[in-house]
């Protein structure tokens, strides 16, 4: 069953032509990476399934209601939760006060939803350079450091569909081994179901069980992560390895 | 030393006036990021409702619970009728608005409730203290004043500091997008922070009638020296806004009392200088953010 | 030719005799009250082309630049009040020469500023200047303030208007037609600044400070340069002002007179010199119109007097909510739009 | 009154004290990394950081550093996140002052080094996110980078003389031979709101190009961009080693691998590791630090591996 | 009334004036800081001039009077007397009200030849024939009041020590000059105020510690009424001399009433304070100008009450209309100016003393009383009617009886 339906998605700004007629499905419990070059419209995707921008067209429906159009303030009691392309920690506020800020969003959520990340204490041993530096403004942290903060973020709010826009951005290679690993193991141990952005092709696809990939607004091919990791020649003419 | 107290006390009751008004402008500062020049004009306008409410034989608290009411609801509806759409457009549109804001509210109470000096009596009494043979310009209203002032600030920096609507309050002022994405209702908070600034600028649009009389102009001098006790204290938060002002009403009522009357306002410019030579973002401000 | 144009000189040139052109033939086919008018919108302008560079290039707001003015018409008032005074042109250059360095001094407090501290400090700059005058009662006769003898019309020009319009040429007169050089004057600098390398260092600055920074350009020198050129132009403006108003007094120039600058910028549309010349347009024609209007509507004296600031506060929230972009930046706006359109239904008839 | 520019040479003579050239340390000089052939064309200059510390608070960010920028060289800095490569980036161009340490460029000693006399120093950088002006052209954008190399002053500009022209029109033509040399002369019209990100990218780079800086820092240069656009980079970056030095920072190792000649490793604010990339890709206090087990495609990512690793505090 | 000396000078050359009309206009702060109060006197001067038109005009012609609003701003004054002469094309300008800003207009609207009658203020800047041969001021100037003030304090409280609390402009000013010209050795105190700052505890403090036991204000109601709340607050009860400017007792009576504690129920909160009288004041309701104002407010009024503004805008509107009235049927410009010139001294208004208007001076009412409030609101007279003038000019008592208005309400011819 798909968490999360997309149909017939588009989104313009202004003339341009972000998202055109896109067609995505979400299956519960799976990750979806969203591929494509740069300006293909990856970002506009998550940003109008959250809500930040309205559609113009077309419908998409999170656990069959209808979510078009809501206001995104409501997606995180419906159970996502959005880690934002470029490190969208609220800078003035400490390290706590934007997890706390986090966790209000678990508040209205039934307890009961699996997650191992409930706690301040949990996003601290997840990120032990956090809890030292808890009660420091946002600002003072490194870009890794600040999208390490993101995503403790985001999952204190315990969500069931997670937007990861770019998680990889400016993280060191272990750090990004990190997170992928937890992603799944979340996906596997909890059922968390994920849409994920990615420039980083290879590694997504190797932890993403479907792959979408988007051109100029445009879905051209929605495989298996595994048919387009082994297809060589759809590889080479959309994801330029 | 009579003197001096008395120079002192009267820094003291007119700074404490200042901040009420600092903090009014503190808070739509912490909430849209932008200086409202028509803090002054609102507060007024709803201490000219508190007087009719008086003149209609309502008591003096009816009136101060009535323009208190008023003033949250003229800040709610002006964030949503003038602000709301200005948002996310440059900032200096929205300051042009609220100067036209001033200049308009000023004008309407003048046609509605003419421009003639009309007093605004005291709950409690306007002649001073005396301490033995000390004569202190201290008289039951600024006690009354000084608590009421002191009553909000601890009331808005637990509110901002101790709560969650605090925290999120801060949230939706600082990163709206971002807040919005952790569910944070960031349009009705803004609201809500004018709404509140609305509140506390009445609050001094009355402190500063009470045991003096009103016209439609005569918050005027109060805007400047509010902000510049806003500025002083960091614009950012409560208690810089509360410090700020009492520095000012200190300095200006020194300069009044031992240098020259016409010297204040240069007085109040001096410090301003002095205070942002030292620290560009004001006495209370957070450390200056990494720029890269 | 086409290289010619090119040339900012030649283009400034053409743009600031049009200006001359068309201001001569407004003062000369306008009754004498309109020309009082005009002489107002001449400093005013002025005064509005200096803070739409500050603000609108530079990104520095000022609300203390009615102060400035009042750096330049006292400089002026003082000069004009001997027996014998310089030209004008003579005084009007020291004018500019004070507010510089007044304008330097505040600049480099200013220039370690950001936004609303910055407005603050200005904003404290323009309550604290008029108390110099209180202070220094001898040099500048506190409140009641420093009379200004609006200088005879020289021969010269008498029989230059005579030659125009036939007409005689009052002091009135000659003072709009100072004010008309003074903006043209101004106006051409502007304009060669604006274009140039300068320029686009301000907007640099005003735009990314880091990374103009990086770049080579000196954050703090280049907005101290703003703020002088700036102050410059609210110098020659208070000059041209207090001969236009005849008086130099410290109500003269309250806060209301920088606010409303800072207005007039922005409802022209920031950064725009055309703009400033609509702002100050609209602040100098507005208020006796909607005063007139009220009478004519048969409302009282004080009626019409109180109608006037209501209608013109309105009005700065009408533009603000309807225009943004100010005027200037909403005609280009929706000028901009048309062409897309155009282009959007260019293209499928190519194809066809 | 305010000459709107400077001449290097004022430039140098103004804040910026050089003090006559001291013999570097010899202790970070590079340990293997062939150096380039020498010949007449190529840059010249040295760029060296010698025991530079930064503190923020209680937080050591940088201690004791030192580097070496060898003449045509790409040099490398990566570290874990918050190792302090971005703050060791805004030393050597003058955000942050250092509590303790010295850069040397051409042989001189920056004193008190401001970031806009990088400029004229020769220097250029790029920032992390884009920086663009947003409220120029692209054109203009990239003019604006080399604006400090034009002699023509502020009387000239306000009077509109055919010198200011004459200076603008080079300056125009510069920055778009600029442009196309990166295959972005169609950008030049064009504002950077309305651009793609790789787009934006060109654009930036060619504002710090322009200047024909002989030291380029690039930050996270490859920050969002595929891998095709990457690849590209890589080959860019190696084409500007004939005419100027590189320090680059940066998370992707296939990049980092490929182009650099040299690699400096921090962690904590320290020198970890340094050396050619082979040798940095193989020293096991890298990969514990550091690279980990990367994710590569069809491979079993090793949970085992991260997560004996843990990911240490650092010390505050 | 002479004509001007070209005899032909007929009523139809000049700007404003036509067989059937004489348009005027002044300008006043109708908005602003400034506006409570002056605001009304405007009303005063077209209440007046509603009541003449009503009874036949001024030689059958109606008065057309605009009150223009500067919001006491000298920029201001300057745009909207350039509107009043150059496009409303008035015969005259009348009651200009303020210092700073009627001073920007002087000049001006001599080189344009435009009459400046009855400046609304008290400074000796109008009284200057030579370069200003077309303005002329009313009320009396402030520093013949300083004299008046002093001569009784120094005849009456030689032992006092006393205290001067003056706006900070040619009212404190002035006045203070010429109350030193009698109690220069009893002064102890002097300080000043800024107009627009209301926080005059500083000042009132530093009286207290000089140990003055009477305050001399020249200042303006709303300063009065500050300053005696400030005085209350530290518990400071000097004797209060408040200049006639300031003493505004119905104003400053009813800005007080609410705060004046423990007071005698119904007595005013200004009992005991002196102050100076030049003419009829509104409280005294039995005196025939008041029931003169009176009758034109009621009639041509807004319906609200009386006010001293009001009368003071009516008493100046009286001048001007006398002055109409004996310029004959073909007036002038010139010969309006010839009449205050020539016969100023004779109009017949409310003031106690006569206008000092002769050819070489153009300086208003010479001289006034000195009153004491009553707890019954009446004043008092403490000194018989006095006649003075600026400089070292003797105080000297004036005998001649007051004017009565006339049966009609209108000056005659
Ligand atoms: N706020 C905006 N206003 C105008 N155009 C926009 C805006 N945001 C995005 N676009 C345009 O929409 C298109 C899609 O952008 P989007 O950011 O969704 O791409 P992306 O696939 O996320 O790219 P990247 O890999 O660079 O993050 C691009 O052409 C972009 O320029
Ligand atoms: N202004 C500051 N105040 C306090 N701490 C700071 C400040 N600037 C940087 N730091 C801290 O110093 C350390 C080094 O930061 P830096 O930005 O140099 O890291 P980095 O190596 O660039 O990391 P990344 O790879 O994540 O960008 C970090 O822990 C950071 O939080
Ligand atoms: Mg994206
Ligand atoms: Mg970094």
């Amino acid at each position: 069953m798909s968490v999360l339906e997309i149909k017939n998605l588009t989104t313009t700004y202004g003339p341009v032509k972000a998202l055109d007629s896109v067609d995505v499905a979400v299956e519960t419990g799976q990750i979806t990476a969203v591929l494509g070059a740069n300006g293909a419209g990856k970002t506009s995707l998550l940003r109008t399934v959250s809500g930040l921008v309205k559609p113009t067209a077309g419908t998409i429906t999170l656990d069959g209601t209808d979510i078009t159009g809501k206001p995104t303030e409501s997606m995180v009691h419906r159970g996502m939760a959005h880690v934002p392309e470029g490190r969208g920690v609220i800078a003035e506020l400490t390290i706590e006060e934007n997890l706390r800020l986090g966790m209000r969003g678990a508040a209205k959520r039934p307890t009961d939803t699996p997650a191992p990340v409930r706690t301040l204490d949990d996003a601290y041993q997840l990120f032990p350079v956090l809890g030292d530096r808890r009660n420091a403004q946002a600002h003072t942290l490194s870009g890794g450091e600040r999208q390490m903060l993101v995503i403790a973020r985001a999952l204190l709010a315990r969500p069931t569909l997670l937007l990861l826009d770019e998680p990889s951005l400016g993280l060191a290679p272990r750090i990004v081994a990190q997170i992928f690993n937890l992603v799944r193991a979340l996906v596997n141990d909890s059922g968390l179901t994920v849409l994920l952005v990615e420039q980083n092709a290879r590694s997504a696809l190797s932890i993403a069980h479907t792959g979408v990939v988007l051109n100029l607004g445009k879905v051209v091919v929605t495989e298996s992560a595994e048919v387009l990791q082994n297809d060589a020649t759809l590889r080479h003419s959309y994801l330029g390895f | 030393m009579q003197h001096f107290i008395n120079v002192l006390l009267n820094g003291i009751t007119q700074g404490i006036v200042i901040a009420a008004f600092a903090l009014a402008l503190v808070l739509i500062f912490r909430s849209t990021r932008i200086v409202n020049f028509a803090q002054g004009s609102q507060a007024m306008f709803t201490t000219y409702i508190a007087l009719t409410l008086m003149n209609n034989d309502f008591p003096y608290w009816v009136a101060f619970l009535g323009a208190l009411a008023a003033g949250f609801i003229i800040g709610a509806v002006l964030e949503r009728v003038v602000i709301r759409p200005l948002e996310g457009g440059m900032e200096l549109n929205i300051v042009i608005a609220t100067l036209g804001l001033y200049v308009a509210i000023q004008a309407l109470a003048a046609i509605l409730f003419g421009s003639d000096y009309k007093s605004f009596s005291s709950p409690v009494g306007v002649q001073g203290f005396q301490v033995g043979d000390l004569n202190l310009a201290l008289t039951p209203t600024s006690i009354f004043v000084i608590c009421t002032v002191g009553v909000v600030v601890v009331g808005l920096t637990l509110l901002f500091q101790k709560t969650q609507l605090g925290l999120t309050m801060r949230a939706a002022a600082f990163d709206g997008e971002v807040s919005r994405i952790l569910g944070v209702r960031v349009s009705h908070l803004l609201t809500f922070g004018w709404a509140l600034a609305g509140l506390v600028g009445s609050v001094a649009g009355i402190l500063v009638a009470t045991g003096s009389f009103i016209y439609p102009s005569y918050m005027e001098s109060l805007i400047a020296f509010g902000f510049i006790a806003a500025v002083i204290g960091g614009l950012d938060s409560p208690i810089g806004a509360v410090v700020g002002g009492l520095i000012l009403g200190i300095v200006n009522s020194l300069v009044s009392g031992y240098l020259a009357p016409g010297l204040v306002t240069i007085g109040a410019f001096v410090v301003l200088i002095a205070v942002l030579l030292l620290k560009p973002g004001g006495l209370f401000s957070s450390t200056q953010a990494r720029r890269v | 030719m086409q290289r010619l144009l090119g040339l900012n000189l030649v283009r400034s040139l053409l743009v600031s005799l049009g200006v001359l052109v068309v201001g001569v033939l407004l003062l000369e086919s306008t009754d004498a009250y309109t020309n009082t008018q005009l002489s107002s919108l001449t400093y005013f302008t002025i005064a509005a082309i200096g803070l739409t560079a500050l603000t609108g290039l530079n990104g520095q707001i000022s609300l203390g630049h009615g102060a400035l003015m009042a750096v330049g018409a006292y400089t002026t008032a003082l000069m004009l009040d001997t027996d014998s005074p310089l030209p004008f042109p003579v005084i009007a250059l020291a004018a500019i020469v004070m507010t510089s360095l007044v304008g330097f001094v505040v600049g480099i407090g200013a220039a370690r500023l950001h936004g609303p501290y910055l407005a603050g400090a200005t904003l404290a700059f323009a309550v604290a200047l008029p108390s110099v005058a209180l202070y220094f009662k001898g040099t500048f006769n506190g409140e009641a303030g420093l009379t200004v003898i609006s200088p005879r019309p020289p021969e010269w020009f008498v029989s230059f208007i005579d030659a125009v319009s036939g007409e005689f040429a009052t002091s009135s007169k000659y003072v709009a037609y100072l004010g008309l050089f003074c903006l043209v004057i101004a106006l051409f600098f502007a304009l060669n600044l604006g274009r140039s390398k300068i320029g686009r260092h301000w907007r640099a600055v005003r735009d990314q400070e880091v990374a103009a920074e990086i770049a080579g350009i000196n954050l703090g020198r280049t907005r101290v340069q703003a703020f002088v050129i700036s102050a410059a132009y609210a110098g020659l403006a208070g000059a041209v002002m207090a001969m236009v108003v005849r008086l130099a007094a410290p109500t003269v120039f309250t806060l209301v007179l920088s606010l409303s600058l800072l207005t007039a910028v922005v409802i022209g549309g920031l950064g725009s010199i055309t703009g400033a010349f609509i702002g100050s347009a609209v602040l100098v024609f507005l208020p006796p119109l909607v005063t007139d209007l009220s009478t004519d509507a048969k409302l009282s004296d004080t009626q019409a007097a109180q109608m006037s600031p209501l209608i013109y506060g309105i009005v700065l929230v009408l533009v603000m909510l309807l225009a943004p972009g100010g005027v200037m930046g909403t005609l280009s706006m929706a000028w901009r739009r048309r062409r897309a359109r155009r282009q959007l239904t260019a293209t499928p008839t190519k194809k066809g | 009154m305010w000459p709107g520019s400077h001449s290097p040479a004022t430039r140098q003579s103004g804040r910026t004290r050089v003090t006559p050239p001291i013999e570097p340390d010899p202790q970070p000089s590079p340990s293997g990394g062939e150096p380039r052939p020498h010949d007449p064309g190529r840059p010249a200059s040295r760029y060296l950081a010698q025991g530079v510390t930064v503190r923020f608070g209680g937080l050591v960010a940088l201690d004791d550093v030192s580097l070496a920028v060898e003449p045509g060289q790409v040099h490398g800095v990566i570290g874990p996140n918050g190792a302090g490569k971005t703050t060791l980036f805004n030393v050597c161009c003058g955000f942050v002052k250092p509590n303790a340490g010295s850069l040397t460029w051409d042989e001189r000693e920056l004193n008190n080094l401001h970031a806009h006399d990088l400029a004229g120093l020769g220097i250029a950088r790029t920032l992390q996110g884009v920086g663009l002006f947003p409220g120029m052209s692209a054109l203009e954008n990239v003019m604006t980078g080399a604006g400090v190399r034009s002699t023509s002053g502020f009387v000239s500009a306000a009077f509109g003389l055919p010198r200011a022209r004459r200076d603008e029109q080079a300056l125009q033509e510069r920055a778009m031979q600029t442009l196309s040399d990166l295959g972005a002369a169609h950008l030049a019209p064009r504002y950077p709101g309305m651009l793609p990100y790789p787009d934006q990218k060109k654009v930036a780079l060619a504002r710090a190009l322009v200047s024909e800086p002989r030291l380029l820092l690039l930050d996270e240069p490859a920050a969002g961009l595929s891998e095709g656009e990457m690849d590209e980079l890589g080959d860019l970056v190696q084409q500007l080693t004939s005419r100027m030095s590189v320090l680059i920072v940066e998370h992707h190792m296939d990049l980092v691998m490929r182009i650099c000649d040299q690699i400096t490793v921090l962690d904590f604010g320290q020198v970890i590791a340094r050396g050619t990339p082979a040798e940095v890709r193989d020293d096991p206090k890298v990969i514990a630090a550091y690279l980990g087990a990367e994710v590569s495609a069809g491979e079993e990512i090793d949970t085992a591996v991260l997560e004996s690793h843990g990911t240490t505090t650092k010390g505050a | 009334a002479c004509g001007g000396g070209d005899g032909d000078g007929g009523g139809g050359s000049d700007p404003g004036i036509t067989d059937e009309s004489i348009k005027i206009g002044g300008h006043f702060p109708l908005t602003g800081v400034a506006a409570p109060g002056y605001s009304e006197i405007p009303l005063g001067h077209k209440a007046y001039y509603d009541f003449v038109n009503a009874n036949g005009g001024v030689h059958d012609r109606e008065i057309e009077f605009i009150a223009k609003d500067d919001g006491y701003n000298p920029a201001k004054t300057t745009e909207v007397v350039n509107e009043l002469v150059l496009k409303d094309e008035v015969f005259a300008i009348v009651g200009g009200l303020g210092t700073p800003t009627h001073q920007a207009v002087t000049n001006f609207l001599n080189s344009e030849g435009v009459p400046d009658l009855t400046v609304s203020s008290g400074s000796i800047l109008w009284d200057n024939p030579e370069e200003l041969p077309m303005t002329f001021g009313w009320q009396p100037d402030y520093e013949s009041e300083g004299k008046i003030l002093g001569q009784y304090i120094a005849e009456n409280m030689p032992d006092a020590k006393v205290g001067i609390f003056g706006q900070d402009d040619e009212l404190g000013e002035d006045g203070a000059k010429g109350l030193k010209q009698y109690v220069e050795d009893q002064i102890v105190a002097e300080v000043t105020y800024v107009p627009g700052n209301t926080d005059i505890g500083p000042q009132i403090a530093e009286l207290q510690k000089s140990g003055a036991d009477v305050v001399v204000g020249f200042n303006v109601p709303s300063y009065t009424a500050l300053s005696q709340l400030v005085s209350l607050k530290l518990n400071y009860k000097p004797e209060w001399l408040v200049s006639n400017v300031g003493s505004d007792a119905g104003l400053v009576g009813s800005l007080l009433e609410k705060f004046s504690e423990g007071a005698v129920k119904g007595s005013s909160p200004l009992t005991g304070l002196y102050t100076t009288a030049y003419m009829p004041q509104s409280t005294e309701a039995d005196d025939p100008w008041i029931q003169l104002w009176q009758k034109v407010w009621d009639e041509y009024g807004d319906g609200s009450p009386l006010t001293n503004y009001k009368v003071y805008g009516m008493a100046e509107a009286y001048t001007i209309v006398e002055a109409m009235m004996k310029s004959g049927e073909d007036m002038s410009r010139e010969s309006i100016v010839d009449t205050f010139e020539q016969d100023g001294g004779d109009f017949t208004g409310p003031n106690y003393v006569p206008f000092r208007y002769s050819e070489d001076r153009h300086a208003g009412i010479g001289g006034m009383k000195v009153v004491q409030l009553q707890a019954d609101g009446t004043t008092a007279d403490k000194t018989p009617v006095l006649k003075t003038d600026v400089g070292d000019a003797e105080i000297e008592e004036f005998t001649d009886s007051a004017n009565t208005p006339p049966e009609s309400g209108i000056p005659s011819d």
